[in-house]
């Protein structure tokens, strides 16, 4: 119980001093784009209601969910193919990362020319994001899949989809896993950035409403609730993870030493 | 002949000179045949393995397994390698690292169980099911590790060290296993070992060989009968002109290939420094 | 050379696809147009300097973000205490989209590089922390151990054990935070208007200049391809005793 | 005011730097052809355009004086005004042609379409460049003055860019475009089906440029030759079409024929107040400025 | 007393039940000691091992150096794990992973390099300085590891078995060169090892550990002349005696554990299953 509370207490430290900060930083501030902490505050709960929850966070949570998980599929597949052979990896890679120089707002009127305008482009403009972390982390984790393992597999006649679910996704999942962290708080960025075109609702759209209505507390509330959101979907990750991962955290604390 | 080694070499191209590991290794095994290798450190054992296991492709020369050359992993044929630590999945259980072979040939799930369960308490781990490696001590995972081969029911078998890590008990009552499983089931057997006794009280044969760059130096028939017992056996006289004998061959091989290398600097030398 | 395949595909696609009935050839011009734009691009010195700008906020804002994403990093991941007090604010900082601090950027610095580069280092610092602080939690216990036992400090142990441990792991973030920088570049280009490639392609879009702003989108591109072979070949020097990179002699 | 005597510069020999932010489309070449007169140097203004992409950029700018003037559509200043954000128009920026089928913008269909007229619009989706602004409002006049029910039409917003795209492959049922989108559609065979700044006001003001009071309660004099020189390069605008037609292609890449064939917009000097009116009428009724109302006195000159 | 173990109990808990691995241990190290610990396989050597090098929290009992409770690494203590290959940097070459201890500790260059160079010799490596790791041979990893720690120069000297992979004639000069450490430098050292005979013969008191849960089972002064010698000591008839007496505690520690669990299931069992 106090261990819960201790940690609990050292999870807030920070984020309370720095919304002190904030809180003192501008409590006289004049300045029109970066109104007091308080007026802040005061707006966020008139409006984010409830209705504005399920008008607006509602669907672009659900296009969340929808272009991670495309972008956790489509990654770890092409992870798997990029990264297991040295040809694959000359031939796609170029095109790969000629893609994922280009920014989405630049991406995002040439995807709608595919995709239409609707829901799915802005599924397909997350997905397009959130995939090269995890792209990236599935190919350096599958390149680095221990040798004598390798060999275990390849002598016990263990190959095909066996071992890429045995061998190859499981050894590599901790680094997947990093990446599907990274591509988390990504996709929530590309959230907003989707809903920034052809949008009629979102938290994107309202937030980007917001601001150019110049309804500037309402902005920065809309900016808070970011970042909670984000805060909680990665303890929902961290619960997951800790549990998918049960083997490579319990494999690292059992052989700590004392707390250092 | 079953397994056949002709000609063997092998040479690492590392990004400094090549390394020459193995120069030329031709020997063969036959159906039922129970070889140990024996030879100094680093002379090409765990790379000869590998090259017969087809996990590795020879410079030179070829191994055939049944008349056919061997250009990847042959099925029904177990390895059980020396970085044993490195070479169980840290993701299963003892029990899953155990059955993924089987499951993976197909056994069914009843006897798979069985052979799992069998395999595991032969090597005197009864109640380590559901630990993880990381979980066991170094000897425990060594086991585990013998304990997946011997369940997989090969054909042939091939262990680069398996005993290194286990206690003098175990040990013995773990070369008992090999012999009991190779008697009644007729498994070819390729055991490469340090332990020069274990290696004449195991093998029908044993193969010497010499330092790097590395040829067969001796191939020695055990003439001791079948029926082998770890007290009687020792103590038989041609069991101590065996080893003498083998022993004596990896001086030898030691000695001409370090002139003037490291025993004459060795230990005054470091004593000196390390006084200073 | 087979890089150049893929690409080639790619390309062969896009002079394809205008003839089919998928796309018209008014929004996506065939490949051979969009080359002919890209000549007229290359012939203008306006765009030089449009890629000198962009090339400078880049390399300027990815230095910044890389080098405190590392320390910070390592400094966070090594000290236990240190990661439960920040690890809530990371996570609640790091979704903040850096485009909805462009009204910031703007009101502190204009349309001045400094704008671009808040951005660039504010969205690409993220890649890299979150990286190092996954590389720092994988090292090796029985190589960490062994450092300890042989009595090496604190920044002995991070100079020698978690340093090349979580190489990789830096490396897919500097990877991840060059893309990301150079997006971030243009897209605050786009939006705000500082000179740069990004600035082009807003001019190119508002004036239907469909073949130049597809150009410029290779452009973007090649840029990306460029940055990861230079990645690429740091990283075979860099790793070379990793199993990523001995495995591939082998395979 | 804006028709006074030429002042002089108030240093002679040392001009001020002046920052503009601007968005690099047809409505803004007065003021690049008046730098290229040289209207603003000779009344001691050093000018530069900066381009930035609508409010959210040259908004905040503005008020932090990192630009001195700033252009922006006559909704959104009104909605500004009604968050009390502190800035005041400073001279007219852009106007429309109020000429029904001679505008420099309209509602588009593809030319198959069965909308003929803006009362079919009623129940259809219709993209706009932005949503609750100056589009949407003006447009919901055209199909209201037609006779249809504005309210059932579902407004999305798409960029003037990509607008003739979306329209040509379904994906919106008309679109409302102004120069170089419009010419592209009509290019391709689209129609307008109705002219929703001329259908609003005469005349309608759409755009113009202000300032932060900030700046006008310091240096009014700069404000007022900024207005002097842009209310010159407006009326040099208004008389020199082909120089117009010219100096778009030195900021915008409209290709040479489009810039030819578009439709220019009007750069009267007066702000049509009675138009903003009716402007700010119509945002009211559709929910723009929320439950304020605008105070055009705060807001224009 | 320089190192005194009393009252260890080490307790994994792990998701599942807890492993007791060490029960109750007490002993203790005078300076310049050379012990030997064995014991089955899993009973908690290389538990006890970490807990003395303040690597792991004892769950109970403590583990005190010089009469200061161990927290944490003590300064001049050396290890060598049983984990040798992973206790290596990949990252280095051979050269470099020996003296990376020492240039930590302040060794000047040219008297760092010579140490180095000695090291490595005296462990039969001297053409290997540039070789990394996973280009060597499991033997020569390990002897690597053993070279950085007798290049360290320590007080105290814990290893885990360091002889395991390497052959037997690498083996017995490793054994000399330990010897001659000890005897030259005064050297207080703990070798853990599976090998009887190199207890026996290394060794002047033998631990020999009980089964896990795991106590001291008894403590042997090993009699022999301090002055010994592969070929004499081996043959003398003292040392037969002694090594038989471990030989036989060890089998002892090992049945009473396992009443009726492998041994009686074991061969006849598995070899009927995979006879199926
Ligand atoms: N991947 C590699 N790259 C370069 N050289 C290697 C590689 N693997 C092994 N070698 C070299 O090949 C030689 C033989 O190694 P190998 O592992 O086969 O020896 P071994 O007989 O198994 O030795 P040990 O008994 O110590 O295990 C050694 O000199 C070693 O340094
Ligand atoms: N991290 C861990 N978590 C749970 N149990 C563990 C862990 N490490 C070791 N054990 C258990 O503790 C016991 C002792 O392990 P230890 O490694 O100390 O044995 P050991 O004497 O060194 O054996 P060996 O001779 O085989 O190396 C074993 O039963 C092992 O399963
Ligand atoms: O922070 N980003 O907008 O990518
Ligand atoms: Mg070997
Ligand atoms: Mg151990």
């Amino acid at each position: 119980m106090t261990r819960i509370l201790a940690r609990l207490g050292l999870a807030l430290a920070l984020p309370a001093a720095l919304f002190a900060a904030w809180w003192l930083g501008t409590a006289g501030s004049d300045n029109f784009y970066v109104p007091p902490l308080r007026d802040i505050l005061i707006r966020f709960p008139e409006v984010w209601t409830w209705d504005r929850l399920r008008a607006d966070v509602l669907p672009s949570l659900i296009r969340l969910a929808a272009g991670y998980t495309v972008a956790v599929l489509a990654g770890v597949l092409l992870g798997v193919l990029v990264g297991s052979g040295r040809r694959v990896r000359a031939v796609l890679e170029p095109v790969l990362e000629f893609f994922r120089a280009i920014p989405p707002p630049v991406l995002v009127p040439v995807i709608m020319l595919f995709a239409g305008i609707g829901d799915t482009m802005k599924v397909v403009v997350i997905a397009a994001g959130c995939v090269w972390p995890i792209l990236l982390n599935t190919v350096e984790g599958v390149r680095a899949v221990d040798g004598v393992l390798a060999d275990t597999c390849r002598s016990y006649g263990i190959a095909g989809p066996s071992r890429l679910w045995h061998l190859v996704l499981r050894s590599a999942s901790p680094q997947i896993a990093a990446g599907m962290r990274q591509a988390l708080s990504i996709g929530i960025i590309l959230m907003v950035i989707s809903e920034m075109f052809a949008a009629s609702n979102g938290l994107g759209f309202t937030i980007v409403q917001f601001q150019r209505s110049f309804a500037i507390p309402d902005m920065w509330s809309g900016i808070l609730l970011l970042g909670l959101l984000g805060l909680a979907l990665s303890v929902l990750f961290r619960l997951v993870e800790s549990r998918a991962l049960a083997w490579y955290h319990g494999q690292r604390r059992a052989q700590r030493g004392p707390a250092r | 002949m079953l397994l056949d080694v002709r000609g063997l070499k092998k040479v690492y191209e590392g990004r400094q000179r090549p390394v020459e590991a193995v120069r030329d290794l031709t020997f063969g095994l036959d159906v039922g045949d129970l070889v140990c290798l024996v030879g100094p450190s680093g002379c090409g054992k765990t790379t000869l393995l590998r090259c017969m296991a087809g996990l590795l492709t020879p410079t030179a020369g070829e191994v055939r397994l049944r008349d056919r050359p061997v250009t990847g992993p042959p099925p029904g044929m177990a390895v059980v390698f020396q970085e044993y630590g490195r070479s169980l999945f840290p993701w299963m259980n003892v029990r899953d690292n155990v059955a993924l072979p089987l499951r993976n040939k197909g056994v069914a799930r009843k006897p798979r169980q069985d052979l799992v369960a069998e395999a595991l308490a032969a090597v005197g781990l009864a109640d380590a099911h559901h630990a993880y490696p990381w979980q066991l001590s170094g000897g425990m995972q060594q086991r585990v590790a013998i304990a997946r081969a011997v369940a997989y029911q090969p054909d042939v078998l091939l262990m680069d060290e398996p005993f290194a890590a286990v206690d003098a008990q175990t040990r013995a009552d773990l070369e008992d296993l090999i012999r009991d499983l190779w008697r009644k089931l007729g498994v070819t057997i390729l055991f490469v070992t340090h332990d020069i006794d274990e290696a004449v009280y195991l093998g029908q044969r044993v193969i010497i060989l010499s330092s790097s760059p590395t040829v067969v130096r001796e191939v020695l028939d055990v003439d001791l009968p079948d029926q082998r017992d770890q007290l009687t056996t020792r103590s038989d006289s041609r069991f101590t002109e065996l080893r003498s004998h083998v022993y004596a061959q990896i001086q030898a091989a030691k000695r001409e290939s370090t002139v003037g290398s490291h025993d004459a600097a060795r230990p005054a030398g470091l004593a000196k420094q390390v006084l200073q | 050379m087979l890089g150049l395949s893929g690409l080639a595909g790619v390309l062969l696609l896009v002079e394809i696809l205008p003839y089919t009935a998928v796309v018209s050839a008014d929004f996506l011009p065939p490949t051979h147009r969009i080359a002919v734009a890209l000549g007229h691009e290359i012939a203008d010195g306006g765009f030089w300097s449009a890629l000198c700008d962009t090339l400078v906020a880049w390399a300027v804002g990815l230095t910044i973000a890389v080098v405190a994403g590392i320390v910070a990093g390592i400094v966070i991941g090594a000290v236990p205490l240190l990661r439960a007090l920040t690890a809530s604010t990371i996570e609640f900082l790091r979704p903040i989209p850096s485009v909805a601090l462009i009204p910031l950027a703007v009101l502190l610095y204009g349309t001045k590089i400094e704008s671009t580069l808040l951005l660039v280092v504010y969205a690409s610092f993220w890649q890299v922390l979150i990286q190092v602080l996954y590389g720092v939690q994988d090292v090796d216990p029985v190589a960490d151990e062994t450092a300890r036992s042989y009595g090496l400090g604190a920044w002995a142990r991070v100079r020698y054990v978690l340093w090349p441990t979580a190489l990789p792991y830096v490396m897919t973030g500097v990877r991840l935070a060059a893309a990301v920088a150079l997006v971030l570049a243009i897209t605050a280009e786009l939006v705000i208007g500082a000179p740069g490639l990004g600035s082009r392609i807003a001019v190119a879009q508002s004036s239907n200049a469909v073949a130049s702003m597809y150009a410029l989108i290779v452009v973007t591109g090649l840029l990306g391809v460029a940055i990861n072979l230079v990645a690429r070949a740091v990283e075979r020097f860099a790793l070379s005793w990793h199993q990523s990179v001995r495995g591939e002699v082998l395979v | 005011g804006s028709s006074d005597a030429p002042s002089t510069p108030a240093d002679e020999g040392t001009p001020t730097k002046v920052t503009v932010g601007v968005i690099p489309i047809v409505d803004v070449a007065p003021i690049y052809l008046g730098k290229e007169k040289g209207f603003f140097s000779s009344r001691g203004i050093d000018l530069t355009m900066e381009s930035g992409q609508g409010g959210a950029a040259i908004v905040p700018g503005v008020l932090s004086g990192q630009f001195q003037f700033g252009f922006s559509n006559m909704t959104s200043l009104m909605v500004a005004q009604t968050q009390n954000v502190p800035i005041k128009v400073v001279v007219n920026g852009v106007a429309s042609t109020g000429k029904q089928g001679a505008d420099f913008g309209g509602v588009t269909v593809k030319g198959d379409s069965p909308i003929q007229s803006a009362k079919d619009l009623a129940g259809k989706k219709v993209a706009v460049n932005t949503l609750k602004n100056i589009g949407d409002t003006t447009v919901r006049e055209s199909v209201r003055k037609a006779g249809g029910d504005p309210s059932t039409i579902s407004f999305v917003e798409i960029g003037f860019p990509q607008m003739p795209a979306a329209l040509a492959a379904g994906q919106v049922d008309a679109a409302w475009v102004v120069e170089p989108s419009l010419s592209v559609i009509k290019a391709q065979g689209g129609r307008v089906v109705a002219w929703n700044y001329a259908d609003a006001a005469p005349n309608l003001t759409v755009a113009t440029y202000f300032t932060s009071n900030k700046l006008l309660q310091e240096d009014p004099d700069l404000v007022k030759r900024f207005a002097e020189a842009m209310n010159e390069s407006l009326a040099y605008a208004s008389a020199h079409e082909d120089e117009v037609r010219q100096v778009l292609g030195t900021y915008t890449q409209i290709d040479q024929k489009t810039r030819d064939a578009m439709t220019l917009p009007e750069w009267p000097t007066e702000i049509n107040r009675a138009s903003i009116e009716t402007l700010a009428t119509l945002g009211k009724n559709d929910g723009v400025f929320g439950d304020k109302t605008p105070d055009l006195g705060q807001l224009l000159p």
